[in-house]
């Protein structure tokens, strides 16, 4: 059941260059939100930007809430200079968040901002006592670990890194690092650029592992109302229709996705 | 002598329907009515729009369908639904559960498919209206071509009109020169009352990939943006028209809903508002109420048409 | 190969006016040329379009005149101008020394009327072209009702054209069901351009008066808002007529300036823009200019178009 | 010669409900303006609220500028949330103001947020060495002072008040204070909502005393360029005709205007 909420602020701290980490305090939010969901957030008391941004919940710790993100236009650069102690418009949570009921060890792949999601993930595996191992890639070192990548490692979980630069870890993309870690029996959670998904999505098929991806769209309402935010997905028998990313998303089973 | 709120007379008839207060959700932006119920209960509300049915299952669009626009938004959803026996089957019981009136949107290729649509909910029964959409811009066959010509328009309302005896309220389309001729051809052939504004007809290009925003290249532009426009119309159609004029177009709070008001509407609608305030709807009913008590105003229908009368 | 900023061309052809680069501002916006240019020196401009001029001296409407609108405005004017004797005798000379082109935008309340200004201009001299308004919602008579008839669009088109040999650009209404056949009539009938769009008819209402905001009623609702109808208007236009389009609407930064060109317009004009950023145009020339050569474009010709072509 | 500015905000304190004083620090603009003139300024980086605000030049001192400006809508509400250190992106100076060559006492006269303006022009005939009187009205002490009394009686100039509530000064109009003051030869300087200006013209024409009022109207540029700004005035002869308050005025002489 997803509420409005004026959550307060506890801190907005930039954690690499454009990308900012913001917690807040919400203590009925906090224990509502699942792994996988994302808060619909008003960035501006006015008429623009007018809709609300789609942000993953990334770590929850007691009545708090911390969300991370990357200042990519005129909405996130709003939130970005959101001040602590003020409050923040947010709806959520929302969507279908990953399943955890899950069996085998767990594979965590993320790449770039999609390692954000990632974190509430690992916490809620980590307190089932799953065997979880995590694959972190992004461009830079600083920007994997903002991005969440440090949040994974916190948790004591194995994580290997892969960066564009080799300043951290594998000098190559994440996908590499998985497929290192195949054949095995396992369930992949992959969060991450589209390209990305699309490879852990075929990789996990020719090795017949569960596989669930967390998927973005644009997005009107964020609750299933609009249709604007649809993914293109297949029934077994082939017969493709369209899904809702906000509502029976975002995240998907990989196989049932027709990628683009 | 002013008034305690619950002394105001909310209530107001669009056409027939009795509402209990001017504020109702538009179409397309509302769903089937469940999923804004977490944030403001149906019953609060005067009546609520869903979603356009057709007679046949439409996929809809490719994606993406949506952009945003300073103050607006674009969409070209493309009229994706189950289709009527799938509507009728599947949505309609949860939807005659809620405890407000339900309109349902109806669209169609030709007059026989809206008759056909229309005659069906009539026969399942459970709705208090049907607002018929001859103003989707974002189908090729259908929709707007109907909504920019008086005659057209005037054939698409008669057929529902004369397979149904539910009020019929007729979406009007802002992508015409004259409005209120439109206007006039549906009120002659029987509607019961007029809706608008549907969205304009714009579009965005992405300048990164040099191709259009929107798989559909245009695009139904709805928000903030397009109030003036869907003011400047009511206040025409509404002094135009002897039937009643359910208003919308850009509203977010109860000052944009009042404005509308005294234009002529009779009741509201809000549908982009929901995405921006999931709470809204329910504000602007208790805005409205307000604005009433503040100026010592006891009947809500007292302000219809308050600025030219 | 990335092209240094000085070797792109950025030179267009707008109906026979040679534009320095493709970034004009729009009529009613820009005064006569000199307000600004404490600014942005008009030198840096492809050209300038001046406040409409008719053939009497006209008062312009009553205050209030403006009303602020989501990411947009109201206005109306109501074409005050000196009339174009008064234009002849005490602005032409300061406009004439402006290092920039000029074009003046005419209006009037028949076919005469605009015949009159068009000749008195062409005699006088010193000017690139004229702008024809066909579609100024803010006047009774004349003025907009030209705009939404193909056929009165075609005649006053028809009667400057028969009155001077300079470049002729017919601007549109917004207004219409279908653009394209303004379009397509004021090109038949010989506009060497046409500029689009004129502003949207717009209103807006005081709840607290309980009276329309603007004197006049309606006004046009111009700047960002509109800008989605704007580049789906200019999109249909630029496809339906083989003559450059002068796009305008809601533009404010280079990437709305490159979205218009993209959809089709040879030139863009900046209206609104200059209110709230004074420096715009210049931004704008320097944003085209660096979107191109970041793509390794040597000619702003080359947008043109591009998203469909 | 107007400009644009990114003036450096110095500080931007409420100095009573409602009311702010802003003051700002851009060297050539503080050399430019004259009392009475104004600023266009962007209160938002977007597209709402679109257009500049109009604010007068309270202040100068050194390359220091002050607004004092009241919250009324959503451009001044964000005003109001410009924070010290940031950049302010201030369109000015603009307008034609009060003419301070002229001769005998000066009256000064203030309404409310009309106060504002009056404080420049108050500096600037203290240091002509005119004699000059201010005459403060408002609804509240606290508001009188807040919106521009201090300033005045700061330069050591004799002020008398008049409140709506009695808390200062007479319980009643600003223009009994005036009407106190007449006849006498001297210039009348009056800026304040407009019934009073119109009070202020009456009185300054019965008595033959010369006057200049400062305008408000709704702007659409500020400088002349789109006539949405028009103050109908009338010629010697009788004839009516437009003139811009944002470029002809703000101040006008107040015998040519055509009151509504
Ligand atoms: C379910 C979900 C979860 C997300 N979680 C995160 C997260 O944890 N951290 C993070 O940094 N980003 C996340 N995103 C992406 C984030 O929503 C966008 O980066 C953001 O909306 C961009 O807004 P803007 O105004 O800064 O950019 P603009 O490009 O100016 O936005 C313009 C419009 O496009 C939409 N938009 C732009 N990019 C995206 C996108 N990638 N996905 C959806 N809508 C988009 C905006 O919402 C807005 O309506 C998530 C997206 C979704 C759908
Ligand atoms: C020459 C001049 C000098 C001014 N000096 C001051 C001053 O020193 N201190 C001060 O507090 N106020 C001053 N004002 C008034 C100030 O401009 C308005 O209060 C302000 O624009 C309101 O903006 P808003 O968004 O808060 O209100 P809204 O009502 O939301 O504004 C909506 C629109 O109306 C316009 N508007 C609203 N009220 C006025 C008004 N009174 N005058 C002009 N435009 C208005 C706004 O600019 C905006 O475009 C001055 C106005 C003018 C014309
Ligand atoms: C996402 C979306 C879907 C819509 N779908 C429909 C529809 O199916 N039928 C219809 O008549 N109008 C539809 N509309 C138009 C709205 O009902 C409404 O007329 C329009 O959005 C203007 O109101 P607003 O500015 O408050 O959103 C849709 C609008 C949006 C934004
Ligand atoms: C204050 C104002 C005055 C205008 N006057 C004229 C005019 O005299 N003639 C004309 O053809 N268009 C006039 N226009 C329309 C503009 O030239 C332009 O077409 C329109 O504003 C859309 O562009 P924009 O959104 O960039 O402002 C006026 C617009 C404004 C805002
Ligand atoms: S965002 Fe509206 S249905 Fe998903
Ligand atoms: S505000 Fe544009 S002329 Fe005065």
């Amino acid at each position: 059941m997803s509420k409005l909420f004026a959550a307060e602020v506890v801190s907005n701290t930039q954690v690499a260059p454009g990308v900012f980490k913001l917690v807040m305090c919400e203590a009925e939010l906090a224990r509502l939100a699942r792994p996988g969901q994302f808060l619909n957030i008003r960035v501006s008391a006015g008429t623009a930007p007018l809709l609300r941004r789609p942000i993953s919940v990334h770590w929850v710790e007691g009545d708090n809430l911390t969300i991370i993100f990357q200042v990519v236009g005129q909405g996130t650069q709003l939130l970005a200079q959101v001040q602590s102690g003020g409050r923040l418009d947010v709806q959520g949570p929302l969507g279908h968040g990953f399943n955890t009921q899950t069996s085998g060890q767990a594979i965590l792949v993320g790449g770039g901002m999609g390692l954000a999601p990632l974190g509430l993930l690992a916490q809620t595996l980590h307190r089932q006592g799953r065997t979880t191992l995590c694959l972190a890639g992004g461009r830079t070192a600083e920007l994997v670990q903002a991005s969440g990548g440090s949040s994974l490692a916190g948790l004591g979980l194995p994580v290997h890194y892969a960066t564009d630069d080799g300043s951290l870890g594998l000098n190559g993309l994440v996908t590499e690092l998985l497929l290192r870690e195949l054949p095995r029996e396992a369930v992949i959670y992959a969060c991450g650029p589209q390209p990305m998904l699309r490879e852990v999505a075929k990789l996990a098929q020719e090795h017949g592992i569960p596989c669930q991806v967390s998927l973005e769209e644009h997005m009107g309402c964020g609750v299933g109302a609009c249709l604007g935010c649809m993914c293109k997905t297949a029934m077994p028998q082939g017969k493709e229709y369209y899904q809702r990313v906000c509502t029976e998303g975002p995240v998907f089973d990989a196989a049932e996705v027709v990628w683009q | 002598m002013s008034k305690t709120m619950s002394e105001i007379n909310l209530r107001v008839n669009l056409g027939g329907i009795e509402l209990s207060n001017p504020v109702t959700t538009c179409s397309g932006t509302y769903g089937f009515g469940a999923e804004y119920a977490a944030y403001v209960d149906p019953s609060e509300l005067g009546g609520i729009v869903v979603k356009g049915v057709t007679r046949e299952i439409r996929p809809g669009n490719p994606m993406p369908r949506l952009a945003e626009t300073p103050s607006g938004m674009l969409n070209s959803i493309g009229l994706q639904n189950p289709g009527i026996d799938a509507f009728i089957a599947d949505y309609l019981p949860q939807i005659r559960a809620l405890e407000t009136k339900v309109l349902v949107n109806i669209s169609g290729n030709n007059e026989e498919d809206y008759a056909f649509v229309a005659r069906r909910l009539s026969e399942a029964g459970g709705i208090a209206g049907i607002e018929v959409n001859i103003s989707c811009p974002n189908v090729k066959c259908g929709g707007i071509q109907f909504g920019t010509d008086p005659v057209m328009a005037a054939q698409v309302t008669r057929a529902v009109r004369d397979n149904t005896q539910l009020p019929v309220i007729v979406k009007l389309s802002p992508n015409v020169t004259d409005i209120t001729a439109v206007a006039r051809a549906v009120v002659e052939a029987g509607a019961d009352a007029v809706s608008l504004i549907n969205t304009l007809l714009g579009m965005a290009i992405d300048i990164q990939r040099v191709r259009p925003v929107l798989a559909n290249v245009m695009g139904g532009l709805s928000g903030p943006a397009i109030k003036p426009v869907a003011v400047r119309m009511v206040w025409q159609v509404a002094q135009a028209v002897p039937v009643p004029v359910l208003g919308m177009g850009g509203i977010l709070t109860a000052e944009d809903a009042i404005e509308f008001m005294l234009a002529g509407a009779t009741a509201v609608g809000l549908g982009t508002a929901n995405f921006v305030n999931p709470a809204a709807p329910r504000e602007v009913v208790q805005g409205i109420a307000a604005y009433c008590q503040a100026r010592g105003i006891d009947d809500v229908n007292k302000l219809i048409g308050a600025a030219w009368k």
